[in-house]
């Protein structure tokens, strides 16, 4: 039976692979992801799932240890945060190359430095063009759902691709809230009990080589490969979604709208703050302010054409960056919107909000700003820092 | 072996995988400039060379050498060096034709 | 956001305002209610100035920004006050719950208090005298009860008894100590 | 102790229509370590020659179950094949048992791959580690390594007018490994199939981490004749450049040469020391001797200090 409970993000995202029931976990401890392991850990003590689990001395080593055990057919999971995901950069690619579908939980937190423990999009953001899925999550009940989803997406023979589900560091991670869990029989059902990889290194009947070196003639049709799996992978995002709503009663998409059919003034935000935005848009309509959202739940692959169709009818759009592009031209998800909507016969005027680096506050009134900045939108720089100091 | 078209992406296996031993198909005997010749004769079947080769070369069916496969051998000379038959070897090198 | 009641709790390292803030956010979570819990994060070790919150409502709670207007503050520890600002952002009808043996009067002057409801409670002499150590934040949950009629008492007490009882199969007495504590601080907890 | 003739009739792990160099150490030592498997093998390797050289798609040169992921981190993968090799067969899902075999060059394993390696051990993850030991990077062109013996000339530590090639003594990597309390420790070289194969055969009868170096003479980095790997090989041993032997449970077994050679007659053989018989670097071979002996020395003293102990 379904119940409600209450669960930090963490531990939520323990609970779902402890229902996952992973045959491999390999994860090191960090800030503020150390929990999701930490209690995975303690399940694997007490003989809760049949999981092999290894405490790896780096990411570097969890990341690779991951690859070594989903190459070997295995249902592989692991979590880290920050300069964790950060040291797992060059294992990343490989993991998507090699199309094995390892689902990482990733608390999202700035990256060094200065060093700092707090939330912001720095880490999961620079990971974004390794060929991995990659999935926000505006609470924990979302983070619980999605990465139940993520077994059966990345696994999906026409994805075969690694995914990572994202919480904000703290923010998230590490609020007690109150979540549905759903009973560990419709878990299993609902992703299969094994993973049936196409090959497996412990296929002796059918040995392969798997990662081999390829030269000018062959690289990039394998790049080509995973290009595409990341292109095809949105209808399965989808069908997973609808399944799982279905089933369960909750219903996700690639992105969210929150009143925004008839908006005048719209939001573009990731994460916990489209919560927080929610709530000021509720009351600014009640003061009869057309405001609306639009939530960006999945952001690898990129809905580019979902985005540049909810936004074809708005008039002023702020886009919320929770990082720096470091390009000199505002955060990465207002570069992205904007190619995509480079096509758009309508296309809304658009400014840029880079907001909450290193865990600052972000709160009701700067949402509000944010709504009151796109009334004289023409009269705002293209790219701004929202709550910093001057 | 290059005048064949070579796969799309589309054609190729997901991922960048292969089935075992396809090595096999290429053939690096003509990077020998110097070629081993056998002589059966004198071979006592101590299976040095063999277990010496770096190119899987020497050919050995029922524990005794039946040949070299100089579709792959490479002529590097350590089996020749390494054959302990006196005084004449068996297997000499001698210049690639 | 009407529906919504924020809470603040001021302790120090290693006391529990984060355990005070779970349970008291498990405990309304069991009765019913929508329930944030979450602590304030730092490189901070034991013995340092921190704080929780809780934010308890009867519909989804959508927030998630920190808590500046809590319409309750809890103070676990009496020590803080002068160190660190506990009212800081409670509105003049907010309420103020302190650890202390001082009345709700001597706490209103030490702190030149104007407005707010004051309540006072002994919590870490009844933790002591009932659970045998000082571990102020179970009773200052009957203390929080009483002050702010957010939950049913007799519901609360009942559900957090199930639940330290299977916490705690083996050892009836510390189940006994607790529920004792949180009843003498919900009957003994004075305001004005 | 298997026969030649035994092990010739065992599945060959890697097939002709590689790429490595004629008369390269590499292919030569990975065939001699996995044919003295018994149970199926699956390899896990480094970037290196070896891998890139094997592995030329779509031409792979791998009959056995073989995987690569990056550099630094073969060790670390493997430990992975081995978390779900375990996962799978406590559930009942993969009832064989294989034998998990992890290669690295010496620039993967004791420089870049050090930790990832060390890490593996610690944890007691049931595999073998070989390192194919050819004393540099000699994939990216001879670049010195943690493994370069002193005095060797390399692309980023050359003999010049005023430096000697590499200054530092090498580091002692497999004595890391027996710090490591590993069940099975051992040196080789190429050029003693015999030995190698016994060592092979203990480390796969043994449970939990192994760890064997093998000396690998390289033509391109060393600078010597391609007929010569097993030569070269055997004369480290002689001359105790390159000392053979085993730590079981912490217990050492040495090998002695039967006369031991100046570590002079290995030098010479090769392009990489040539510069020290220049008049002038008589005092650096000096000191590369003493240190020979030295090292040869305290690993007879380990030896003696052990002998007591039971495994």
């Amino acid at each position: 039976m379904a119940k409600f409970v209450a669960k930090t993000g963490n531990e939520a995202m323990a609970e779902a692979m402890r229902q996952i029931n992973p045959d491999v976990v390999a994860a090191y401890p960090i800030t503020p992801a150390t929990e999701v392991v930490m209690i995975f850990a303690k399940y694997v003590a007490d003989g809760l799932v049949n999981t092999e689990y290894v405490p790896v001395e780096s990411e570097h080593s969890a990341m690779s240890a991951c690859v070594g055990a989903s190459a070997a057919g295995g249902r592989v999971m692991t979590g880290t945060s920050s300069q964790g995901l950060v040291y797992m950069y060059e294992i990343l690619p490989i993991a998507s190359a090699l199309r094995l579908p390892i689902v990482m939980c990733e608390v999202n937190r700035a990256i060094s430095g200065p060093i700092n423990i707090h939330c912001d999009h720095s880490d999961t953001m620079a990971a974004r063009d390794f060929g991995w899925i990659q999935i926000f999550s505006e609470n924990s009940q979302e983070a619980y759902d999605s990465l139940i989803q993520a077994v059966r997406i990345a696994e999906n023979h026409d994805v075969l691709l690694p995914t990572m589900v994202t919480t904000d560091g703290f923010i998230i991670s590490h609020c007690l809230d109150k979540i549905e869990v759903l009973d560990d029989k419709d878990i299993t059902a609902f992703i299969g009990k094994d993973r049936k990889p196409n090959n497996s290194l412990l296929d002796l009947d059918k040995p392969t080589t798997l990662g081999s070196i390829d030269l000018q003639d062959y690289y990039f049709e394998h790049r080509v490969q995973v290009a595409e799996a990341i292109k095809n992978s949105k209808k399965t995002i989808i069908e997973v979604a609808n399944e799982f709503a279905k089933k369960f009663g909750r219903q996700y998409g690639l992105i969210e709208e929150y009143k925004l059919a008839d908006a005048d003034y719209a939001i573009v935000a990731l994460g916990s703050t489209c919560g927080t935005a929610k709530v000021v848009i509720d009351e600014l309509r009640a003061k009869g302010i057309k405001a609306g959202l639009l939530k960006i739940r999945v952001y690898r692959p990129f809905p580019a054409e979902e985005i540049a169709q909810a936004l074809s009818k708005i008039k002023n759009v702020a886009v919320l960056d929770r990082a720096d592009g470091w390009a000199g031209q505002g955060g990465p998800a207002y570069a992205e919107i904007k190619a995509a909507l480079y096509k758009s016969k309508t296309p809304p005027k658009m400014i840029n909000f880079v907001y909450g680096l290193g865990g600052r506050e972000i709160d009701k009134d700067q949402l509000a700003h944010v709504y009151d900045c796109l009334k004289n939108i023409e009269q705002q720089p293209d790219v701004q820092y929202l709550g910093v100091r001057e | 072996m290059s005048q064949q078209k070579k796969p799309g992406w589309k054609e190729l296996a997901i991922g960048d995988i292969l089935p075992a031993g396809t090595a096999e198909k290429f053939e690096t005997g003509d990077w020998r400039s110097e070629r081993p010749t056998w002589h059966p004769e004198r071979c006592i079947h101590c299976l040095f060379c063999w277990v010496n080769c770096p190119d899987t070369s020497i050919i050995v069916e029922n524990g005794k050498m039946t040949g070299i496969d100089m579709k792959h051998c490479k002529g590097c000379g350590i089996c020749a060096k390494e054959c302990p038959v006196k005084p004449d070897k068996a297997i000499t090198m001698g210049p690639e034709r | 956001m009407d529906n919504t009641v924020e809470i603040r709790w001021h302790g120090r390292g290693g006391q529990g305002a984060k355990t005070a803030a779970l349970l008291f956010g498990e405990a309304a979570l069991s009765l019913g209610k929508f329930i944030q819990a979450f602590p304030e994060y730092g490189p901070e070790r034991m013995g340092a100035p921190v704080a929780s919150f809780n934010r308890i409502s009867t519909e989804p709670i959508r927030l998630h920004c920190s808590i500046t207007n809590p319409g309750i503050v809890i103070v676990l520890d009496q020590t803080l006050m002068g160190k660190v600002d506990v009212t800081e952002g409670l509105p003049a009808t907010g309420i103020l719950i302190v650890n202390t043996t001082d009345s709700p009067a001597e706490v209103r002057a030490k702190l030149k208090l104007q407005g707010l409801k004051v309540f006072t409670v002994d919590a870490s002499g009844i933790s002591k005298a009932t659970i045998g150590r000082d571990i102020p934040n179970t009773p200052l949950l009957g203390a929080l009860v009483k002050a702010s009629n957010l939950l049913d008492f007799a519901s609360m007490l009942k559900d957090t008894e199930e639940k330290l009882a299977i916490k705690f199969k083996s050892k009836p007495e510390i189940v006994k100590g607790n529920i004792e504590a949180i009843k003498r601080a919900y009957n003994e907890v004075k305001g004005e | 102790m298997v026969t030649l003739k035994e092990l010739s009739t065992r599945p060959e792990p890697l097939t002709g229509g590689h790429r490595m160099c004629p008369g390269c150490g590499a292919p030569i030592i990975v065939r001699q370590v996995l044919l003295a498997a018994k149970d199926p093998v699956v390899v896990v390797s480094a970037t290196g020659c070896l891998e890139v050289s094997t592995t030329i798609f779509p031409f792979t040169a791998w009959k056995v179950p073989f995987l690569h992921n990056a550099f630094e981190n073969s060790a670390a993968t493997a430990s992975g094949v081995e978390a779900a090799y375990h996962s799978l067969k406590r559930q009942g899902r993969f009832d064989k048992n294989i034998q998990i075999v992890a290669f690295g060059g010496d620039g993967g394993t004791y420089d870049i791959g050090f930790q990832s390696l060390s890490g593996a051990m610690e944890r007691g993850h049931d595999l073998l580690y070989v390192c194919y030991n050819n004393e540099a990077y000699m994939n990216t062109g001879v670049q010195r390594s943690g493994a370069t013996p002193k005095g060797a000339t390399t692309t980023t530590a050359p003999a010049g007018k005023v430096s000697q090639g590499k200054l530092q003594w090498r580091k002692d990597l497999t004595e890391i490994m027996v710090a490591h309390e590993l069940p099975y420790v051992a040196q080789a070289t190429t050029g003693n199939w015999a030995d190698l194969t016994k060592k092979a055969e203990k480390a796969f009868a043994t449970r939990g981490p192994k760890f064997i170096n093998v000396l690998q003479p390289c033509r391109l980095g060393w600078g010597y004749r391609p007929e010569d790997t097993a030569v070269l090989g055997r004369l480290a041993f002689e001359t105790c450049f390159w000392p053979i032997y085993e730590v079981e449970n912490g217990v050492y077994k040495v090998t002695k040469p039967r006369d031991k050679k100046p570590v002079a007659e290995f030098l010479k053989t090769q392009e990489r020391f040539r510069h020290l018989f220049k008049p002038g670097n008589e005092q650096l071979l000096a000191d590369i001797q003493q240190g020979v002996d030295a090292h040869w020395a305290k690993l007879l003293a380990k030896e003696a200090m052990t002998a007591g102990v039971k495994k």
